[in-house]
């Protein structure tokens, strides 16, 4: 086998050296009866080229060359040629977990610079190492909150990412978190009513995502105010980190817990993502995952370590603030590099376009259908009513190699026809002109149907 | 140094500060292409919400970047580099050909809500790897949406309780060796079980009489290492089994030793009833620094039900699907699908080794360690006489006597060119030395490692201080820890 | 050494022996395919013809061989991690979007041989370039077949011989200043020109009187590089060219230095008949530890009849073609149309650019030359006071009293974490030290390096004997060159 | 500029220190009038992702997923995949020719290498770090063999590849060196009766090609009595260097002058390529271009420099042996990671698989068509004769996405409609079936039209 680097001579004298006769002496301490005696049924040895080929087919069955304005939770945007490059580099790409800081330096420092710039970006204190992803990222954080106010109701907006909310539910389950709902408004936002009919004295914290999962900014400071007055804390989601660069950030937040993919890491089918979380210094202590700290070596030499460590499963076992050891740190680092490359200035242009492209995405399909919650600010994302199925609309620009908005139904009945779109700096506006047309088109096949009916009965 | 190393040297090296410390407003590494649809005023749009300052994110050029990055990167180690011997942590070679399929085009960029009629060459990658993940494990269902081994035991353990559940009684206790991993009991924790710890024998084996008798009806699980931590296969797994079915008790099996087994023995014919995979271990897709992982949770038909929801299957018209209508489910682990990325990975490495290469990869990383614990027996403490597997843990007893422990060898293993063994783990050995070479080492390789063990052995006797000093090869030597705990500093602030 | 660098430091580095070293009979690092057509008996088809062993070739895993070139690239100093201020070599940022592009399917892969109708591609790119090229220079047409700079070098003067012998004489001579880089006399023999050496004045420039006294109707052309090898501008380049065309001569211009001029001076516009680039310098395209390189030659309206054969034409129907019907070709210099890779890279090069940064980046290309002069001015000696424009030649002069020459101190520049200045060149400046930054070098880098050199020239004073034997901090150092050339050993042998 | 390091206030503040007010003042030296005043005619600044775009534009209409049967000194083998991620590793990409060899061992040992290998499967005793490329390595080898014999006239043989011939030419042009071509005979390999008929006594050398632009493996021990009979070299120029595998390697030859490319380098449109000159080692201070060798350290340490140098332009100027300067180092890095991933054993394995593909295409072909030279031995390329014009042919096999053979005409008149056709690892047995079946349709309709004639004249 070609990754094997050994040679029959080599493998003869090694067992002859340990005083072995052949390979299964090594095995007799597993029961006879367990050990395989035929070959595994899985495909035969293929070569490099048969697997790039493998792939490649796949790839072309994989949506490969069509424009989407899916969200939702993952977003296409540019990823700059050099982070590949760099994370390429065999000394990041394969390292283990910087446990021996002496020749683990280059991942420390960059978990360092990766964790100053979330705060930077979050108007947090603090910032974890990576977490899983968003969804998790959240429920970690919410287990954070119960954990830091002694307290275990949990409620959470309906207008946060319904996977996420899945995810919590499955952590909450047996940790015995009551978790409460709270409805949306007109606006697409949270309901401050709402929230103040399901928060009350119990309630360790409430979580809500902005922009929430209909692209639209949450009033954070309202939130915020409402949550404080009860004693709960403020957790918030960010889905769309982009969004940072001219969105301000939700800094009344007690906790943000981030899902990094939009800066620098590939759609990739839903994962590997980068899941942060984000916190005010005095809650460090109860905070999951890994953290990097700047120290000095015996020179005095600046240098950087894992830190706070008896946070962690390793040293506390099952007293642990969380289970999580292998977390995301190679795909921390594209999003490091991500945000190194755009920068200050950068990002707060590269969320412009976004914001410009989903305004002007907005005006046009306002021109022929109807866009809810249109009076609410919103950044990148956006929701459709059609009168027709939006799958129906959808299978017909799948026909133009362009991918639809997300069909809200499953996930929010009374929305009916409502679809969840997307603009960011690669939509081309052509694509965004012929998909609105494309809907228009639809809308007024059906209100012609519907005059046909009409003059029917008439 | 009398001895010095045929292994490494020294030789210049850049330094390099924070990003922070280069940037000058008005350098940029970007550029956007002209705007296509109208300017907007994002005041207007978002209005009290519109963001005017990013606080003191970096500005820096190109160049700067890239060198920021490569110097930063040589002074890390890596499996690229030389001999990673992480016991527990199969550092094993991670294959090019894996992350070039990973950056094609439709594999790189699918969205995970595009619809199905588009997305079969992601569906059918999921599904060949969890039938061949199946196979290998000889489970009958799996789930691939765990992000890694800690995820996928919590997920393992949440289908242990709904399992339980169904027959009217969640349990209240998971039985963990001692010489588990840490991950094991902080799982059970997260999953709201009581831990009750369990005592291994003499051969550092699960002690049979002691788990006979812990064994009862409020017991959910077992959840045992095999081979075990200390690189030991338990062998009496059926008896094991036998106990905890007895009772109506489960068999969970941590997975992260399957580099031991692979092609030679599958847990689900000794009585496993749900384990997990780390593929960032055994199907050698890359540790980047810490992650991303991935911990694919395999189990038997009756737990099937309760695979977290959307599994994957094959539609009326054999096209593959999504299906989410799953009553019994315990529900999402994860948003999407879990890291589909590394899915690529371990089914090309899959695809690489064929049933023969995986074999002879299991045949080569159990004939490494067993190299090693020939060549160091006598010159370090083997607290377990016990046949290894995959690694070997040695103890630190001798050389403790000179006062060197096993962080002070690992440090001066630094300076003979190799990354260090993991240090005190498992607790039951005090002074641990857990050494797993995996099968990527070569018979030369692993000379110069037996040497560099032998030599700083001699070092102990000779000149402990010297030891205890090490590392002396690195461009900063034993970083204040304590300091760095007592006041964090967690993040650059300005003028800091 | 006192004196320690903030630049550098040491650190653990990976001996590796040669790749024959490792191998082992047995080992493979490849796999093919089954074979879908029949097999065959090589001794049937090739007869005597066939082979039958293939010597000492190497059998080596994968593994074995991403540690071998990992660990020998820990061994190079680079671009990526330092500056590197080889002067004639303008060694600058190689942006890897262009190493992305290049390696882009149909472009990687294009055949040379394809048909046009599926080539419009690479001949738009051909085009492109050719266009962008001859408008940066001034010159009205230009080939990119040459391989490298002296390959143009070659060409050029090829068309040159083309040109008077289409007058009806041939003409024997070039003139080439004493300044000129080795290449140029070399390609004046290879093209069978007799070489006469014209000298430079006080300034370092051209001197005039004897350029008009050694031109005459036997002077094919003058060879000269502008900025010359000094950094210097050829201020009187106008009377120069007029000398040379009132006796009917030619003025080539070596263009290697083109990192001063780009977007700001064409050579087209004072006086230049025919000149190379080198793509490999003033264009970005990596130099890859010696090459490739692509030394595109640009000529004035006459000489384009004289250009290598084929040349990209746009047909009648408006898509691209090759024209190989060139009655008055000199001929083709090189299979196939160049190294078009390279073309690619310098073409993405120029698009990232745009006229704007092309011109920015010749100012601070500039800019970084006289900020280092300023610098070090004083503490080396600078024997032409003449403005620099890309570059600054300094001498040894001053350490040279305490025994210390040019290349002693690049050595000790070494540790200090810099790559070496070109040293002994150009000819006219005993004991050279020819410092080219280029527009990639942060002012904190440059700072870094006047620093380093002013350490140096102290240590100079302090401890002339530590400076004689450096290198100090790398894994080998001064290498007996004597030996090598003495008694050659050219290749590994068995047990050698 | 997003490559350049500078902010508008580093400018500044280094214009301040050298003295100058503003950036003009650098550029005094040059003549006012010269000076532009306006912008280059060039593109204006563009992004990543437009460049991007750009280069996949112009890759789909560059033969993108076309088969293709064309060799002709340019071949398709597979590259494995970690060529590109060991030269991408910027201490390999990013360095300059490895003059201070202290901090350029990386370089100076892979080169080394190469130079061992080429010798191993050349069964030559050294090789230089490279030349620009096959046709150029011919001509200068010949300019060598000149240099050595103290000879000017040389033989070539018509076999060789027609642009090396161009090339030749080109070089010798005005060295004074008369070139006379020796024909092929019917066996398509060069005739030694043409060859004793141009040999005299002042010929420096002879070049020959094996295996030969027709794909055939010349006699080469035969040329070579013929040569040295004479007191001539032999130079043997070898395009396709996978051949090497299963070809016995020109053991007679006095200097060999090769193109890898087939070994790991793509095919790019044609370059870059690596050439590259073996000999004996009593030829070696003839020999072109850079060499590097071994030697040791200060401490004794085994190392490697360049020497030799008094060979090359920047010592010896005008009396160089070359002017080569820059090599095609990266691409021999290629090379040497391709020979040592194939090794003793893949190479065989790799050039049998190119033999049989060729050898059963061969077999198809002649059940419909002619293929001259039939009885020669050959590697992986041959001469398939048709009734109908080639080119027109090949645009039938350009509708079915498929490169026929390259059209023999244009370099050889004689041989009117022969195509010269390549197989090699990569040709599927599906792709040479369908390309055979399009040849025997034409080869159909040719003869029934012919036949109608007959009929009609009849
Ligand atoms: C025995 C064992 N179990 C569980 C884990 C946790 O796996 P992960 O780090 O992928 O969460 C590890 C990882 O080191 C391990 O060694
Ligand atoms: C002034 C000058 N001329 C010509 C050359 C030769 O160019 P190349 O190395 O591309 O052949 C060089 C290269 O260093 C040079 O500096």
């Amino acid at each position: 086998m070609r990754y094997l680097p050994k040679s029959p001579a080599d493998r003869e004298a090694m067992l002859k050296a340990i005083g072995l006769r052949s390979v299964d002496d090594l095995f007799t301490p597993i029961p006879a009866e367990y050990r395989l005696t035929r070959d595994l049924n899985v495909p035969r040895q293929m070569s490099e080229p048969e697997i790039v080929d493998f792939f490649r087919q796949r790839s072309r069955e994989n949506g490969d060359g069509y424009t989407s304005f899916l969200g939702a939770g993952a977003y296409f945007h540019y990823r700059p040629v050099i982070i590949d490059s760099l994370i390429s580099r065999g000394e990041f790409l394969t390292a283990y977990t910087p446990y021996q800081a002496e020749i683990s330096q280059g991942t420390l420092q960059s978990i360092f610079e990766f964790q100053s710039m979330i705060c930077e970006l979050t108007g947090m204190e603090v910032a974890n190492a990576s977490m899983y992803d968003g969804s998790t990222a959240a429920a970690e954080a919410v287990m954070m909150a119960v954990r830091l106010t002694g307290r275990r109701s949990v409620v959470v907006a309906r207008t946060l990412h319904p996977e996420y909310r899945e995810v919590l539910a499955t952590y909450a389950t047996h940790q015995g978190m009551p978790l409460s709902i709270a409805n949306y408004g007109d606006d697409g936002r949270l309901s401050l009513g709402e929230l103040e009919k399901s928060i009350t004295p119990e309630t360790a914290c409430v979580l809500v995502q902005s922009p929430n999962f209909f692209g639209i900014v949450e009033d954070v400071e309202a939130i915020a105010a409402v949550a404080h007055k009860y004693g709960a804390m403020l957790v918030v989601s960010i889905a769309e980190a982009v969004s940072l660069g001219i969105v301000e950030p939700p800094r009344s937040a007690d906790i943000i817990a981030m899902e990094a993919q939009s800066f620098g890491v590939p759609l990739g089918f839903g994962g590997p993502y980068c899941g942060v979380i984000a916190t005010r210094e005095k809650n460090v202590r109860q905070m999951p995952g890994r953290l990097v700290g700047q120290t000095v070596d015996k020179q005095g030499k600046r240098g950087f370590v894992l830190t706070l460590a008896t946070r962690e499963q390793h040293i506390r076992r099952e007293k642990a603030t969380s289970n999580i050891c292998t977390n995301q740190a190679l795909v921390a680092l594209m999003v490091n590099i991500f945000m190194t490359v755009y920068g200050k200035v950068g990002l707060k242009e590269l969320a412009r376009q976004n914001l410009a492209k989903a305004a002007y995405a907005v005006a046009q399909f306002a021109k022929h259908g109807k866009v809810p919650f249109a009076g609410s600010p919103r950044f990148n994302e956006f929701v459709v009513q059609t009168s027709e199925d939006p799958y129906a609309i959808n299978s017909r620009l799948l026909g133009h190699k362009m991918v639809g908005g997300l069909p809200l139904k499953k996930f929010y009945p009374e929305l009916g026809n409502a679809a969840l779109w997307c603009c960011t700096e690669l939509t081309p506006r052509s694509a965004i002109d012929t998909a609105v047309g494309l809907v228009a088109e639809s809308e007024r096949s059906v209100r012609s149907a519907k005059e046909e009916v009409e003059e029917v009965t008439r | 140094m009398k001895h010095m190393t045929r292994k490494a040297t020294r030789h210049v090296n850049q330094n390099e500060g924070l990003i922070f410390e280069k940037s000058s407003a008005g350098k940029a590494a970007w550029k956007l292409p002209p705007l296509d649809v109208p300017e907007v005023d994002a005041g207007k749009l978002l209005g009290a919400a519109e963001r005017k300052d990013l606080g003191n994110m970096p500005e820096v050029s190109e160049i700067e970047i890239i060198r920021h990055f490569t110097r930063l990167s040589t002074w890390n180690y890596a499996i690229d580099l030389g001999m990673y011997p992480l016991g527990s942590c199969t550092m094993k070679y991670n294959p090019r050909v894996n992350e070039a399929v990973a950056r094609v085009e439709g594999i790189a960029n699918g969205h995970p809500y595009q619809p199905e009629k588009i997305s079969q060459g992601a569906l059918r990658i999921i599904k060949t790897l969890s039938d061949n993940l199946t196979e290998i494990t000889g489970m009958d269902a799996i789930t691939l949406q765990p992000a890694a081994g800690a995820h996928g035991e919590m997920t393992g353990l949440l289908m242990v309780r709904a399992f339980h559940q169904s027959k009217g009684n969640a349990r209240k206790k998971i039985l963990i060796p001692d010489s588990a991993h840490g991950t094991n009991p902080a799982t059970a924790a997260m999953v709201n079980y009581a831990v009750e710890n369990l005592k291994s024998d003499a051969r550092g084996m699960v002690d049979l009489p002691s788990l006979a008798a812990q064994m009862n009806e409020d017991v959910a699980a077992l959840m045992l290492t095999n081979p075990n931590t200390l690189g030991v296969f338990e062998q009496q797994i059926h008896e094991i089994a036998a106990i905890l079915h007895a009772k109506g008790g489960l068999l969970y099996m941590d997975g992260a030793n399957m580099n031991a087994l692979v092609g030679k023995v599958r847990p689900g014919d000794f009585g496993v009833d749900v384990m997990h995979l780390n593929l960032h271990k055994t199907f050698s897709t890359p540790h980047g620094g810490g992650g991303p992982g991935s911990g694919p949770v395999a189990v038997k038909r009756q737990l099937e039900p309760f695979l977290p929801a959307p599994v994957v299957i094959t539609k009326g018209d054999g096209t593959l699907g999504f299906e989410y209508d799953r009553p019994h489910s315990v529900g999402r682990v994860r948003a999407f699908y879990g890291n589909f990325g590394m899915f690529v990975r371990a089914l090309a490495y899959i695809q690489a080794n064929g049933p023969d290469g995986l074999r002879q990869t299991t045949e080569d990383a159990v004939l490494n360690a067993n190299y090693i614990r020939k060549g160091l027996e006598g010159t370090y403490d083997l607290p377990y006489s016990t046949p290894s597997m995959h690694e070997v843990v040695f103890s630190d007893k001798v050389q403790a006597k000179k006062g060197v422990r096993t962080m002070d060898i690992a440090k001066r293993l630094i300076d003979y060119g190799f990354h260090p063994y993991t240090t005190a783990f498992p607790l039951i050995v005090p002074g641990a030395l857990m050494i797993e070479p995996t099968e990527s080492e070569s018979k030369e390789e692993m000379e110069l490692f037996i040497e560099a063990m032998k030599s700083i052995a001699e070092e102990v006797e000779e000149d402990p201080q010297m030891v205890l000093d090490a590392p002396h090869s690195t461009r900063v030597s034993r970083l204040d820890e304590t300091a760095a705990a007592r006041k964090p500093v967690l993040r650059w602030k300005p003028g800091a």
